[in-house]
């Protein structure tokens, strides 16, 4: 297991360039110029400056080493001075995006937390209400909180973010007036008060997206639960005298995780990522929206910086994902 | 009295990136950072000038601009003090010249300054910009939202190439605006605080602002209108039957003004099939089979109803229009005619230009189909205008294929693309365009034989329908010479002429507003087109 | 004595789709679900030449119209047994816009599922059952998952779009393009759950027992591995049509999608979310068809997957 | 009052509630089972015997079953009784595992893959008997010392897919046994074993009925066990109880014709003493039975050299290569065409492997597998493709070894259709003439193997082994899981054909009296080596390794007037066949005894 973690920890290493320069290509040969979104009043001979200076000119493989300079080189270097008080990167010419002008870490940086806050908040909401629900359904299948559930879940997979969003702003935010529903990204938890607002200005965001991951969790859970219910070792849990609730959610369930820990884990970086559109629909502001606004803008650098480390995500819960699998079921090898 | 009203709140549904216009050419960017830094004269709301840092707008008749037209001379208000103390000098506005004109720079808003020779500091609070030729207007330089002075003391190590890593002075310049920036975060939020060194001690009426970013209109518009979260929302580019719903909400009133931004259609006049070779296809080499007659261009014109467009897509934000320039007074033509539908007209002028109805509906000469592809970016108004305009033509037998594409490719140059406007590999395409300011010179400029974009130029270029005149670039190269301001008045009409009522290669459509919306506690706002939006932050305070 | 010789009573042999069929029978949500979904089809497929309005037919002064329904609760509203499902603001007629918009939805939704469920089965199956693809075809599946989609479909439009224009036509182009797209971008959770059941399917004994007869890997894979991960395909293949039906609408919201003048539920839907206070119809309608699509597949799903079990089936 | 029945069931009816409307499981059941008493439940597989024994835990409900009728009356441990049918399952969780225990018939199954053995087996005594995870385990170790797992302290660790099925089910009647209930329930406990663990089981059980007094009802088809274990004789067919009395009674007056049959089927070790070849068994009801010696021939068609194999194990946290199981280590034989060559021993002794080894289903670490002249572990896959057209495999496990979803007529099918050998309506007849051979109705072919029972599934693995006409075929336990009746038809069409067709069989099974009956050649195999090989007639009457000689003395007799008694079997603990990666084990030598009578004489273990 050891050797299987780190022989897959160093062949990412190529999977990840590979990824990288696949990225790199796609956006390189996607339509689009960073000066689209210049207004139309700017005469063509300014703009073709304006795309000199971002460095547009150069040949395509200077940027890309360029590129994996920055991000595999100096980027570390200026986190290793944040932490530690060094002065490494100093002056050195970091991932910089063509918006903002500014380093493209430090925006992902700042919008981490609301991120983790809305989406991860969700992501856990979503989990906790789908679990029960996808066991309970499995325990009484085809009963009638099975075909509800069946049905709620499957509408609320159905049914677009940028559908409900709207949906839930009219209800509780115009006609009931409860939540706000334009996310304050700069409001800062200390006390009670402040804690009680964020869940208020969370609690629409996290619904919508909670609704999506609770659907697909939700059914999951309920297949699984069902492939072992009526396996032998439960008959014989039941023979030990164990009480229904150990049998279903001791030996069923840990069972039944093993494929939905996976599910999830794999679901993982999509937090990171972000939610883009229940995010532009609250104004959240988090990784999401700065990747389709990087990408509406063709901000390169940003999409590319942006997506790679969703890549890398993804590689290391995919990574993860196996090595619970392994760890969860112990029937599995690596070898 | 300064800071006694509390906090305001304004959403911007595109949220502001950098507060350095000189980076960037965003609205968002601009207007976000006309909130710190401020011009030494800006557009009021009906285009006139008025001094703001200046203390006076030079003109020939007070001696500010040279009788040559080659020079203007400013001079700075006294006792300006930055919001961090200093005073503001005529170095600082020297620097700032220098600053977007570094060739290294990649200034966007070089525009602005074409045509500068030199900027000279006369004294402290006098500078001197000369021009290589004589400018008749001289108001590029300083004047407006887009070209505001920046302070040399925070900005002199950030010249050149150096400029984009200059990320804490980018973020939060000093200026002499009304509002100190406290906290930045690109393409979310600005915090602001009052300046305590703005030159009006009474104001600004607000202690603190808050700058939203992000979004949709539609939810902005909700935040003032429905909910009261926010005081001021800018551009509500909504359908006019839900803006109205959302006015009714109580909370806040929307408000409209009219500037210079015409949505049109512009007619191919190269031939753009796919069959011609690439590096043929769209250029002047193959003319258009049947958009070069100049029935078809005008019938096609008279068939679309305005009245219709505007009330489906743009309500009060919205007029008819058949110019290209639609204002200031002085330059905006009174061609009306396109202005009342005649299907049967065009049916009978495309009938008289020996087009006949097929079996299949659709008129044909000598073979040749009218059928066409009419492409635009991706936008509910737009795409509703594509079908209305899809009828409207079907029904004078002219087949239609819609196309829409994605704005970020549409209007960015990438040559190689397909979809770009410039390259219009379409019959038709869709579009709004405007000018800076409230000269029309450069924007109908843009006509010109030589703009057309083409295989040579990497497609780019402006002049999208590929219209060449010689007549027209004559015109245009007189328009540069004269100073009058009645007699530029009488070229620029006939410019706008030649290109609409005279040869219907530019078909305008709708004479585009701004809408906005401002809560009803919020006083003191003056939507302005000309210029920011917010250009009289300084004068809003709250309605007790 | 006579009856110790005979086994157990038999019942009389039966083809093996009568069997499926019989099943599928008595599961009452699948019947509905199967029903439903061919009531949808034959609209989606046949309405448009029984209700011959054209759905891009503009009446502007037949504009915002409001369903036949809606006299029950308001007596002035303004409604027309023309347009009984109402119009747009446009004046296009709701009910001939759903059936337009429903056969791209469709369409795209089960021939998108159905791209999706072939490479993310095929690339399962051979990843779990070759050890050596394993690794390369996951770490394939690592880089898909990473690509963002909006660039690669806006990479395709560009490559592709003139020649599936000219070949197929402005609608068939887009159409394949999108289904390309939509495929390509979600094979992967359908590939990594089908190569976790291979897996361990490959450690049962039946397995090996083929291996002893002389089962070549491929005939191994077709009747052994496939008919034993039906279920979870099942279960793509649900997840997955409504996956498709909304990322096409959510393509056709970030305009690239299709051609403006080309109703699909989804894009009816997304238009309409801002008059949704208003005219609260013009959502749920291509809300509710989606909704509806979406949940009878899914019984049909789980219906077909009992019946298809034999293990289920006896029972 | 020890004359009170422990449990009582009167008129039992189970009925299950299936697609196709109520299925009867259990008609009409009755009988009691006494403190310290043994009640063997005999009968035909689906006659009912697990249904009834589900049906006094109650746990038949879970499974989709009602108790329709009937009365299960149970004597409470602290007095008093009460009517089990319609207890409360809160009252029920009480009892089972605390006062009935029961041991079910799938090893395999019956325990969580995901939980520790140590961590199943303590969970019902810290449920019951309030114990603390110490003195719970502390229990559990001895349990397992009980059921003489070699190494019990390892085990607690593991998980139970790393033991193997013997082991497995030892880990069950530990589980069972845990709580010293007063009734002990067991569905087929011994099936899976070995002969000396069975012996040592049935002592096990033995022991326990007289030290606390518990009563067991004990379920099994093995007459020989039967004939050991029980105090009284319950015989069920088709969901009724047909026969009912005290062992000896219904051994030697049996009245009902299925018992009858039923005790006809029963091999017995020794039949066959003085026969050199093997022969059919005779069976009731089979008119005209030819029943004459199938010699074979002296060609031989496989030889095996020096074959070793391996496994790794893991170990650790993160499942490094701790150690390896020598499966198979430097064995060696000869088999001769159209003859039988069975290999006998011990569960976990590494029979299966060794069949698995010669097909190449697993890879061997080394040796000489020696088929038709050519080396089959030198063959590339092509070749090895060729090879296996001559060499078939009928698994350990006839059900997990049939595909569940497809139809039987083309799993028959497969073998041709991978060779190409016919196809269309060729195809067909060749399958309808299989069927015909293994006594399937042809009406068979469009079902599933779960619709099949036990015998019908190996008889389908049979004909599909037979589909190639293969030289060679490697029956592994092909019959152990079959009741008598079927068991004793699959035998005799196995030799049926060998006569016809000249095959050849390597049969591996623990069964020594059915070794005895289809054997040529036997090897007895321990810990991965064959400690003694010869003809049949000389392994068995003349057994020179002592682990031979104690695996004969273990063999059960079907004669309720032989018993053994716990004395005469002196067990020795099993060494486990796990050795670190550093150790070299000796190779085999033999001593030839007799003329092909071969005896290990270095150590084996043992
Ligand atoms: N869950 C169930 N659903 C439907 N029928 C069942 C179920 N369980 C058992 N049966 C039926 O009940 C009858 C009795 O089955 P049971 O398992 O008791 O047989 P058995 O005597 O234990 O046989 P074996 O020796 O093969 O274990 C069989 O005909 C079987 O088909
Ligand atoms: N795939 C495997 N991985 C690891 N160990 C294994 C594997 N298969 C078998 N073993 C081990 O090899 C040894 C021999 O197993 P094998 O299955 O050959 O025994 P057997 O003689 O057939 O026993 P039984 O009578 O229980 O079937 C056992 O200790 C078993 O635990
Ligand atoms: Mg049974
Ligand atoms: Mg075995």
């Amino acid at each position: 297991m050891l050797t299987f973690t780190i022989r897959r920890l160093i062949l990412s290493v190529p999977t990840l360039l590979f990824i990288s320069l696949v990225i790199f290509l796609l956006l390189e040969l996607a339509p689009g110029d960073p000066m689209a979104q210049v207004p139309l009043t700017v005469p063509p001979e300014v703009k073709e400056k304006m795309r000199e200076a971002l460095g547009l000119g150069q040949p395509m493989h200077i940027r890309f080493w360029k590129w994996l300079v920055q991000f595999f080189w100096i980027e570390p270097q200026v986190m290793i001075d944040h932490f530690f008080g060094t002065t490494y990167a100093v002056g050195d010419l970091r991932v910089i995006s063509w918006q903002t002008r500014s380093p493209v870490m430090d925006t992902v940086v700042q919008r981490i937390p609301q991120t983790l806050w809305v989406v991860g908040t969700a992501y856990v909401v979503g989990i906790l209400i789908a679990l029960p629900i996808g066991i309970y359904s499995a325990y009484r299948q085809y009963s009638v909180f099975d075909q509800c559930g069946t049905f709620v879940t499957m509408i609320g997979f159905s049914i677009p973010p940028f559908f409900t969003g709207p949906l839930l702003i009219v209800v509780f935010s115009v006609q009931l007036g409860w939540f706000p529903f334009i996310y304050d990204t700069t409001h800062s938890v200390d006390d009670w008060d402040s804690f009680l607002y964020q869940l208020r200005q969370m609690i629409l965001p996290v619904m919508v997206l909670a609704l999506q991951t609770t659907a697909q969790i939700s059914r999951y859970m309920r297949a699984s639960m069902l492939d072992n219910l009526n396996q032998d070792y439960v008959r014989t849990a039941r023979a030990k005298g164990l009480s229904e609730s150990v049998v279903v959610m001791v030996h069923v369930l840990r069972n039944s995780m093993i494929p939905v820990v996976t599910v999830i884990a794999l679901g993982m970086p999509a937090i990171f990522g972000g939610a883009i559109i229940t995010e532009q629909v609250f104004s959240v502001n988090g990784i999401g929206s700065q990747l389709i606004t990087a990408l509406f803008a063709n901000d390169l650098p940003t999409v590319q910086t942006l997506t790679f480390i969703f890549a890398m995500l993804i590689v290391f819960f995919n990574l993860i994902a196996d090595i619970l699998y392994g760890l969860l079921d112990p029937r599995i090898r690596y070898d | 009295e300064r800071g006694s009203d509390g906090h305001v709140n304004i959403i911007y549904w595109q949220a502001p990136s950098i507060l350095n216009p000189y980076l960037s050419s965003g609205t968002k960017d601009i207007e976000s950072a006309s909130l710190v830094v401020e011009p030494l004269g800006r557009y009021d709301q009906d285009g006139a000038l008025v001094a703001y840092l200046a203390e006076e707008i030079p003109t020939v008749e007070n001696g500010g601009v040279s009788e040559d037209l080659k020079s203007i001379t400013w001079k700075l208000k006294s006792g300006l003090k930055w919001s961090d103390g200093s005073d503001v000098t005529s170095a600082d506005v020297k620097f700032t010249a220098d600053y977007c004109m570094n060739p290294e720079g990649g200034c966007a808003q070089l525009a602005k300054f074409e045509g500068v020779d030199s900027v000279e500091i006369i004294d402290d609070l006098t500078v001197t910009v000369t021009f290589g030729e004589p400018k008749p207007n001289p108001y590029g330089p300083f004047m407006g939202g887009q070209s505001p002075i920046i302070q040399m003391a925070q900005f002199e190590n950030c010249t050149g190439a150096k400029a984009p890593e200059c990320t804490e002075a980018n973020f939060g310049p000093i200026g002499t605006g009304p509002f100190v920036v406290t906290d930045f975060r690109p393409n979310d939020v600005i915090s602001m605080v009052a300046n305590d060194n703005y030159r009006d001690a009474a104001k600004p009426a607000f202690a603190s602002l808050t700058f939203k970013g992000g979004g949709s209109a539609m939810a902005s518009g909700r935040a003032v209108l429905e909910t009261g979260e926010f005081d001021y929302a800018w551009n509500l580019q909504l359908a006019p039957d839900v803006l109205a719903k959302m006015a009714a909400g109580g909370k806040g009133t929307p408000v409209s003004a009219f500037g210079t931004l015409v949505e049109r259609i512009e007619m191919n006049l190269t031939n753009t099939s796919p069959d011609l070779p690439e590096g043929e296809r769209g250029t002047v080499m193959h003319p258009h089979p049947f958009l070069t007659d100049l029935n078809v261009r005008k019938a096609l014109s008279m068939a679309i109803d305005r009245d219709l467009l505007v009330e489906i897509g743009y309500g009060q934000a919205g007029r008819p229009t058949c110019n290209l320039v639609p204002a200031p007074l002085a330059y905006a033509s009174d061609n009306t005619d396109c202005l009342v539908q005649d299907i049967e007209g065009a049916k009978a002028l495309l009938d008289e230009a020996g087009y006949v109805v097929g079996s299949d509906g659709v008129r044909a000469k000598d073979g040749v189909r009218l059928s066409m592809l009419y492409q635009t970016s991706t936008n509910a108004v737009r795409q509703d205008f594509q079908a209305l305009i899809k009828q409207w033509w079907e029904e004078i037998g002219v087949e239609t294929e819609l196309r829409n594409i994605n704005a970020s490719v549409f209007f960015g140059g990438d040559p190689g693309s397909p979809d770009t406007f410039q390259r219009f590999y379409a019959d038709v395409e869709m579009y709004a365009n405007n000018f800076d300011g409230t000269d029309p010179e450069s924007y109908l400029a843009q006509h010109t034989c030589d703009k057309a974009p083409k295989p040579e130029t990497q497609w780019q270029g402006e002049n999208m329908n590929r219209y060449c005149d010689p007549l027209y670039d004559e015109l245009v190269a007189e328009l540069g010479r004269t100073g009058s301001l009645a007699k530029r008045g009488e070229i620029a009409k006939k410019l706008n002429d030649m290109l609409t009522k005279e040869s219907y290669v530019v078909v305008p459509l709708v004479d585009r507003g701004r809408v906005s919306a401002h809560a009803n506690s919020l006083g003191g706002v003056v939507l302005n087109t000309w210029d920011s939006e917010l250009w009289n932050v300084a004068d809003w305070y709250r309605i007790k | 004595m006579t009856d110790l010789s005979n086994q157990t009573p038999l019942a009389p042999p039966r083809s093996q789709w009568l069997n499926v069929w019989d099943q599928l029978k008595k599961h009452k949500g699948a019947l509905m679900g199967g029903g439903f979904l061919i009531f949808i089809t034959l609209a989606v497929l046949f309405g448009p030449y029984i209700w011959t309005l054209d759905p891009q037919k503009i009446d502007y002064r037949a504009r915002d119209f409001r369903p036949i329904y809606h006299v029950l609760f308001d007596a002035d509203a303004k409604t027309a047994w023309g347009n009984p499902l109402g119009t747009d603001q446009l004046g296009r007629d709701g009910l001939a816009n759903l059936l337009a918009g429903g056969r791209t939805s469709m369409a795209v939704g089960w021939a998108a599922m159905l791209l999706t469920l072939f490479i993310g089965t095929m690339v399962g199956v051979i990843a779990g059952f070759f050890k050596r693809l394993d690794g390369p075809l996951m770490r394939l599946t690592d880089l898909f998952l990473s690509l963002p989609i909006l660039p690669l479909l806006l990479v395709a439009v560009t490559l592709f779009r003139q020649p599936l224009h000219s070949n197929f036509g402005p609608e068939g182009g887009m159409f394949i393009l999108i289904v390309a797209i939509i495929g390509i971008t979600s094979w992967m959770p359908t590939a990594r759950i089908v190569r976790g059941d291979v897996l361990a399917l490959k450690e049962r004994e039946f397995v090996l027992a083929a291996r002893s007869i002389g089962t070549r890997p491929g005939a191994m894979i077709w009747r052994h591995l496939l008919p034993n991960v039906i279920s979870p395909i099942m279960v793509s293949a649900t997840l997955g049509l409504a996956a498709a039906i909304i990322t096409e609408s959510a393509l056709s919201f970030l305009g690239v999608g299709f051609p403006s003048d080309f109703p699909t539920w989804g894009k009816m839907l997304a238009d309409a979310v801002q008059r949704m206070e208003e005219f609260p119809e013009r959502v749920m309608l291509p809300g509710i068809a989606i909704s509806l699509t979406v949940l009878s597949v899914n019984y049909l799903g789980d219906g077909l997957r009992d019946a298809l079990d034999p293990r289920i089936r006896g029972r | 009052m020890l004359d009170q029945p422990i449990a009582q069931i009167k008129g039992l009816r189970v009925e299950f509630q299936t697609k196709d409307g109520p299925v009867v499981g259990v008609k009409d059941v009755s009988f009691d089972i006494n403190p310290g008493e043994t009640v063997c439940v005999v009968g035909e597989s689906g006659s009912g015997k697990s249904v009834s024994s589900l049906s006094l835990m109650r746990l038949v409900e879970f499974g989709g079953g009602e108790i329709a009728a009937g009365e299960l009356m149970f004597d409470r441990r602290e007095g008093g009784q009460i009517d089990l049918s319609n207890a409360g399952q809160d009252m029920m969780k009480e009892i089972r595992g605390d006062e009935i225990g029961m041991i079910f018939q799938e090893p395999m199954t019956a325990l969580n893959p995901v939980f520790t053995v140590g961590r199943q087996l303590t969970e019902g005594l810290r449920v019951h008997k309030n114990m603390n995870k110490k003195q719970a385990e502390e229990r559990a170790l001895e349990l397992l010392h009980q059921v003489r797992i070699p190494e019990p302290d390892r085990r607690m660790t593991q998980y139970p897919h790393e033991l193997s099925g013997g082991m497995r089910q030892r880990v069950v009647i530990a589980m069972a046994m845990a709580c010293e209930p007063r009734l002990l329930i067991a569905d087929e406990p011994t099936t899976a074993l070995d002969v000396t663990i069975q012996a040592e089981i049935l002592a096990l059980m033995d022991r326990l009925k007289r030290e606390t007094g518990t009563a067991v009802m004990f379920i099994t088809h093995d007459m020989a066990v039967v004939a050991q274990m029980a105090d009284r004789v319950v015989v069920m067919f088709r969901g009724n109880k047909v026969e009912e009395g005290p062992v000896e009674q219904i051994f030697e007056n049996p009245q009902h014709d299925y018992t009858k049959a039923l005790l006809a089927a029963v091999p017995k070790l020794g039949e066959m003493t003085g026969k050199a070849y093997p022969e059919p068994m005779k069976l009731m009801g089979v008119e005209g039975q030819k029943i004459e010696p199938i010699k074979g021939t002296e060609e031989v068609i496989l030889s095996v050299e020096n074959l070793t194999t391996r496994f790794d194990v893991k170990g650790g946290f993160l499942r490094r290569n701790v150690a390896q199981v020598h499966a198979v280590e430097d064995v060696s034989f000869k088999l001769n065409k159209g003859q039988t060559l069975s290999l006998v021993g011990e569960s976990g002794c590494g029979k299966s492997t060794t069949g698995r080894a010669i097909l190449r289903l697993v890879e061997p670490q080394s040796g000489k597998v020696l088929f038709d002249d050519c080396n089959v572990l030198d063959l590339n896959q092509n070749e090895l493709h060729k090879v296996r057209q001559d060499m078939q495999m009928i698994f350990q496990d006839p059900f997990a070894s049939l595909n569940p979803q497809m139809v039987l007529s083309e799993q028959v099918a497969e073998p041709m259709r991978n060779y190409g050998l016919a196809s269309g309506s060729e195809l067909q007849d060749r399958v309808a003439n299989l069927f015909d051979r293994v006594q399937l109705p042809r009406d068979f072919m469009r079902r599933y193997p779960h619709e099949m029972s036990g015998g019908q599934r190996q008889r389908i693995a049979i004909a599909r082994a037979l589909a190639l006409n293969p030289k060679l075929i490697i029956a592994d336990e092909a019959v152990s899981a079959l009741d008598v009746s079927v068991q004793a038809q699959v035998l005799n069409l196995m030799m049926e054909l060998q006569a016809d067709l000249g095959l050849s069989f390597l049969f591996i099974s623990h069964d020594m009296a059915v070794v005895e009956r289809v054997s040529h050649q036997v090897g007895v195999m321990y810990l991965g080596r064959i400690v003694e090989l010869g003809p049949r007639a000389r392994v068995f009457e003349n057994p020179q390794h002592a682990y031979t000689q104690s695996l004969m003395k273990a063999v059960p007799i079907a004669d309720p007037r032989q018993r053994k008694s716990e004395r005469d079997l002196n067990f020795k603990p099993i060494p486990s066949p796990i050795h670190g990666l550093d150790y070299k084990p000796e190779p085999s030598q033999y001593l030839e005894v007799e003329p092909g009578h071969f005896v290990l004489t270095t150590d084996s273990g043992y």
